[in-house]
């Protein structure tokens, strides 16, 4: 294993920057993702919705949280390219949050560590 | 061998039953086929209701409750059917007992055969009017289960539906619609049913509502539909199946039956209209709630008055409606506080109450020789029998429904004790999840 | 210019046809505006069963194969309804051949014009009579695939459809109803298709089940319904649906339809009540499924009866059937082990054969001249026909089910692969997905 | 008291209305019950097209649209009703007014009655025809709803839809269909509506569809369905109802209608089977929007022929129509670059040109009286009226909805910012959401 | 960057918890979180489904995941404030698990670490 | 608190696994597990879809995420053990991601590290 680390970083977008996004990550040779539905809240006041005369405030708002495993990309370029895509400047942007990985493992071969994210060879 | 040793005594009845022993033959130059046609239409199109109905509940719930709202409206086709052939039809419409409701000699269809009944049905078979007034006492205590929904017990609930349908339904519709009834006897105009179904199931509602209490949270958590697209689909078949409650209420394919499909038209699409223009009004936007519940209340408004008014009253009943019920759904109700989860009140108790009166204002014999002419006509004293519906029909509703919840109360559990509540009642009282995607 | 230059020879049969080619004036005065009214109804009744089927069969199975599941119901029309003009309904009910199968006359509904055809619908269209049967033909091999969902590619059952409407559903057909076919001419009664429809599905079903063997993981992972509200909306559809099924039976608007509507209102109903009841008693809730379920039960169990005995009869057709699909569904299923994966032939296999019986011990002239009276009113000999319908069906169902899939089996691919059950058939065999959300 | 005080001026018009002030009895010997059954039946299986047509375009676009596509084919309920009770049905069907439309005699439904009229309708109440004809006036406007989904704001769809459906649907209803219409009067064929329906909405997309702007991301994003089971849903209901379309145009229970009703089962069941073929052909695997299109499709095409041919040319037409509609929607459509989400024009202006063509083609006297033969059958005159409709179609459509369109946009914003775009219309433009987890 | 730590809280609790969640967070300054549906099994034994006379036991439960990350709020406050909210005493109440992030980033206008998560002036 | 380390492990794995992975994780003494729906892209490139007559590549595939978090259990043994159910050989298997856990809390009990973690006693 050798000492560079493995990143998981984690970007909750808009939902309609995922297309965008997936192509951009794709040029920075990220070699995959986890995509999920969840739903936030931050600064973003929500939006009302109004039922039969009733005005609700919502406050938690539908966004993609992306996650994606890095070791040989650089995180600042990852990061670069997620703010790139995703901000709009408007709140509700979202939050990119990285975190230090212990290992990674790839099932199919069993390999483990940075290599395990090393993709390019099938 | 004889089989009735191996069926003893437990099918006598069924083989005595001269029900529908006539054969076709005898009556059949009495009997008209395009009228049977459309009135075996009319039934289904009613039937259609309650699950449409239970569809159109259910998606206003959140997830965990979908599968026993949508059970609420459809086990009501189970109670109510054999409720019925038992002894409901009977006491409904059966020979009179004081002006107030019919006795057991139609039990188990007894004598409800082939042949036209010519007092209800003169050109259909007895027992096809039978079935027709089935849906329509099916999907009346389905529509009390919107006042009560999340937190109602499902075997309490069933046992309600039953007693509801004996000690409110039965008598009621025996009082305005039945032979010898004491409101039908003042002359009481009610075409398909506005006092019968919707007033007795808006108000049973409110009362249940109040008397079970409002659901956890009720107020400060965000209770949203949880899938409007059921909503739009649950409300087009209620929407659909309604011209065959108001058109089959003529009881035939006539020019009254025509009218009261065109006045059920004008009036909902026209209501829903208005209430997506004051949604915009109030709320800065035209609302797919708003628009469903605008044809409901159309629908409500209508109801009494589809074969007594012209299409012109029809479309002011299509006005005035929502407006009216707008303005207790949004204001009234959030002032008083209870908690009728689904509007049943809102919706078929004001909206009842105030297609009731419009019917003594606005119907005019002009159109239907057999009815009568309203105040608007310069028959002011119309509203007389048309008060006594409603008045009768709201006592009944409110004493009985409070007297069946109170009574089940004393012998089993009614309402969702708190964790069966906060766990849903999909799980608690069916076993089933609506949704599994793991 | 001549415009059969630019259309040569393929259309010839188009123009040659005369089927429709008879003026509808000349026929006028036979038939009857109200007969063809309710017998339009009926087929469209019968005709939205299909998709109904396939929202009932989609919302039981997993995710991954919603759409595969809805499919093999509406393929069905599309195949064959093509079959049925192409030769089905010749096969079905064209001049016969031996008692066992109609000859090809009818090819292209040739002859099937706008007339009335005496034996079988004296008084609507010839080719309203081919079209209300075609809705049958459709339905019927819809419910085998209830059998077999969830792992048969679907180019093979595609296939199995048209064989098998041809090799097992046109000869039933002909046998039952049609003029010549020998178990018709023994007397047999099935009013709107107990034998042909509910008997030959259902063992047909439980064939195919075996032969193609159990979905990967059962009895062990949690094969469990992905949405519940769907087997609702499906069931009612179907439930509806099943009315103009057995009233449209009666070919017409007459006493019998309705009697028939009521029975088949009543037992279904009865049935939904008992299976709920059953539900609670051994498993201590009144589930969704089991409501629906006895639906279907009271339906099938009816179906063969609805226009030979009366209400009461149907009441107590509507007790037994679903006790019976209850105590096959719930304990022999399991013991045998067999992965009828949606209970096709515990419904319609057990049921259908219950029904037939039924009908024979329960049947009275005293509603039906045109029927017989059963074992219960003093004609045991009625079982006789009863028994031979039943017995040929199901033999006729297993061997020519049997012989299909083996033979299809011999040159593609019947069976999923384990990969392809996995990923499931949605995506396999359409290359879409049910539900997108991304 | 005289009610007058209490309500004056605002009500005299309901009063005054002849509309539906006739009795009933006056007229009963010429009305047959026949025909009124299933001119009601038709009405509402023509109305429930419009809902059907809401979920068969709901499903197939992304979630956060869901609701505003399903509300803008349901919303044309309530706006098309209130403007047909206004004025709608007088433009179309009213007193003639050069050839070109109908005059304001009708308006508020004046003078249409419980009578018969003889010219449109001499055997079923006025008031009936004229809600029949509202059915599809409602849900042409709605079709075109198909070409700009996702990205128009609803206000401005709104205005559109009663813009439309009075400078462009009545118009044409009347050219076509109303009495001293000038292509009616050149005789015409279009049984059920190919050219006043769906030539009209066809077009009417298309110039929509590219004056509003493709989608954002078109052509790069991948716009899935978001929920198939809608699709199927909706398309079959749409199919359904569709049946009522074409008999219904016979105006009657009649042996036309039966034809009517077996040419449009025939037709798009056998082009559902061709699109899959096709499907399977080109793209390896058969699709379930592939079979549900293919309905359409020959529902489409069938449409204007379905009471003028025989059962072997509706067979033809489902062979043909899907294979045009397939090779533009597959091939055309793509290399244009236009964005007509829902395929309305490829579908319904594709197919409503071809249909109208082969009416012109296949028509026989043979099995109407009331129509007229065809190229095929000898008179190739019969294609200058019918071109002289296709052409009037297309210019009136395209030309009108340009111009509307354009109007609109001085005004009001038609077209939705990226940023309403992005978040979804659902909630900006209702403030709703379909489905709600949380 | 400053020396504190920036903490995610992974909280799994009862779906019917959340609004009260919510609500409670708000007092103590959260100023963002991340929800998702998930299914859990742990001591639970979960329940049972009953499918047409098939009893099944079904031991994934549904579940909400919050998301929460903290900088200023100080994790005992946070931790104390789910446990009030989402303590039934009753098996299933859920767990909550806490990680070290690396660095945190707002999309909208690119701060970096702790800053991120500051959300009080917008 | 002892010096075992808390390890959070996030395998990606393929839908129609998770029944096979659930009951192999209770043979190895797991205790809980948190589980959610993604959507994953890696070296699978994806498959695709048709929808009236247009061809799109789909390259978000429905996953299954399972978070399981273990201290008692050896992580080798967890990741073999879900190497040994997942693992079909075929591009698609998943990925198993491993972070530290700084602490986790059990909400009933309030307990709090290693002890929140270990729940065969109930
Ligand atoms: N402290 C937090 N913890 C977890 N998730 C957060 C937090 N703050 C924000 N988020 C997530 O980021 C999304 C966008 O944040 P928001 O404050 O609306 O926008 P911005 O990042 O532009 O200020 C939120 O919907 C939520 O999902
Ligand atoms: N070891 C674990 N790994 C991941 N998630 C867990 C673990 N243990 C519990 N959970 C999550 O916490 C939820 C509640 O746990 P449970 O044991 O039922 O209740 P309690 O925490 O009260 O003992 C579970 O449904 C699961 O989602
Ligand atoms: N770098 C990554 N970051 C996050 N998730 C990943 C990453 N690589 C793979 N995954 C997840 O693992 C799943 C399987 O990966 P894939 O490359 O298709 O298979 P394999 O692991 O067999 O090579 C993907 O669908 C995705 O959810």
């Amino acid at each position: 294993m050798d000492d560079r680390k493995i990143f998981k970083v984690d970007a909750v977008i808009r939902p309609e920057k995922l297309d965008e996004l997936k192509a951009k990550l794709r040029t920075i040779g990220v070699t995959g993702m986890t995509v999920s539905e969840v739903y936030g809240c931050g600064l973003t006041m929500g939006h009302t919705e109004i039922y039969r005369g009733s005005v609700m405030a919502v406050d938690l708002m539908p966004k993609i949280k992306v996650e994606i495993v890095i070791y040989e990309t650089p995180l600042d370029t990852l990061i670069d390219a997620i703010r790139e895509v995703c901000n709009t400047g408007h709140v509700g942007d979202g939050k990119i949050f990285v975190s230090e990985l212990y290992t990674a493992v790839k099932i199919r071969t069993g390999e483990k560590g940075g290599i395990a994210i090393i993709d390019n060879k099938p | 061998m004889k089989l009735s040793i191996l069926f003893p005594g437990t099918l006598a009845w069924a083989l005595a039953l001269p029900a529908a022993a006539l054969a076709a033959d005898d009556t059949a130059q009495e009997l008209s086929a395009g009228d049977i046609s459309y009135m075996c239409v009319a039934t289904l199109l009613v039937l259609i209701m309650t699950p449409a109905l239970g569809f159109f509940y259910g998606g206003l719930v959140r997830r965990k409750n979908t599968i026993n709202t949508i059970m609420m409206s459809m086990v009501c086709l189970a109670l109510i059917t054999v409720q019925w052939f038992l002894f409901g039809y009977s006491l409904s419409f059966g020979p009179d007992a004081g002006g107030i409701i019919g006795n057991l000699d139609w039990a188990f269809f007894n004598g409800v055969g082939l042949e036209a009944f010519k007092d209800y049905s003169p050109t259909i078979p007895h027992v096809l009017f039978a079935m027709f007034q089935l849906a329509f006492a099916i999907l009346t205590p389905a529509i009390v289960s919107g006042g009560i929904v999340e937190r109602t017990r499902f075997p309490a609930y069933c046992l309600f539906v039953v007693l509801w349908g004996t000690l409110v339904y039965d008598p009621m519709a025996h009082m305005v619609w039945g032979l010898g009834g004491f409101i039908r006897d003042m002359g009481a105009l009610d075409f398909a049913g506005g006092t019968v179904i919707h007033i007795t199931s808006g108000f049973s509602a409110l009362t249940a509502a109040v008397l079970i209490g409002a659901r956890k949270g009720y107020g400060s958590l965000t209770l949203r539909p949880h899938n409007m697209p059921y909503v739009c689909l649950g409300g087009s078949f209620l929407w659909l199946g309604w011209f065959g409650f108001n058109s089959g209420a003529a009881v035939g394919a006539t020019a009254l039956t025509a009218l009261a499909l065109a006045n059920t038209g004008i009036a909902s699409c026209t209501a829903g209209l208005v209430w997506i223009l004051l949604d915009r009004m109030v709320h800065g936007k035209m609302t797919t709630l708003g628009l469903m519940t605008g044809f409901v209340a159309g629908l409500v408004g209508i109801t009494p008055a589809a074969g007594f008014v012209t299409v012109g009253s029809a479309f002011l009943i299509g006005i005035t409606t929502p407006v009216i019920c707008f303005f207790f759904v949004s204001y009234v109700k959030g002032r008083l506080g209870y908690d009728d989860s689904l509007d049943a009140f809102g919706c078929h108790g004001v909206g009842g109450v105030w297609g009731a009166l419009m019917t003594g204002v606005l119907a005019t014999k002009s159109v239907n020789d057999a009815g009568a002419d309203g105040w608007l006509y310069g028959n002011a004293a119309q509203m007389i029998p048309q008060l006594t519906g409603i008045v009768t029909g709201i006592v009944l509703a409110v004493v009985m429904t409070a007297v069946i919840i109170k009574g089940l109360g004393l012998f089993m559990q009614v309402r969702a004790t708190d964790a069966e509540e906060a766990q849903g009642l999909d799980l608690i009282d069916h076993g089933e999840r609506a949704y599994n995607k793991m």
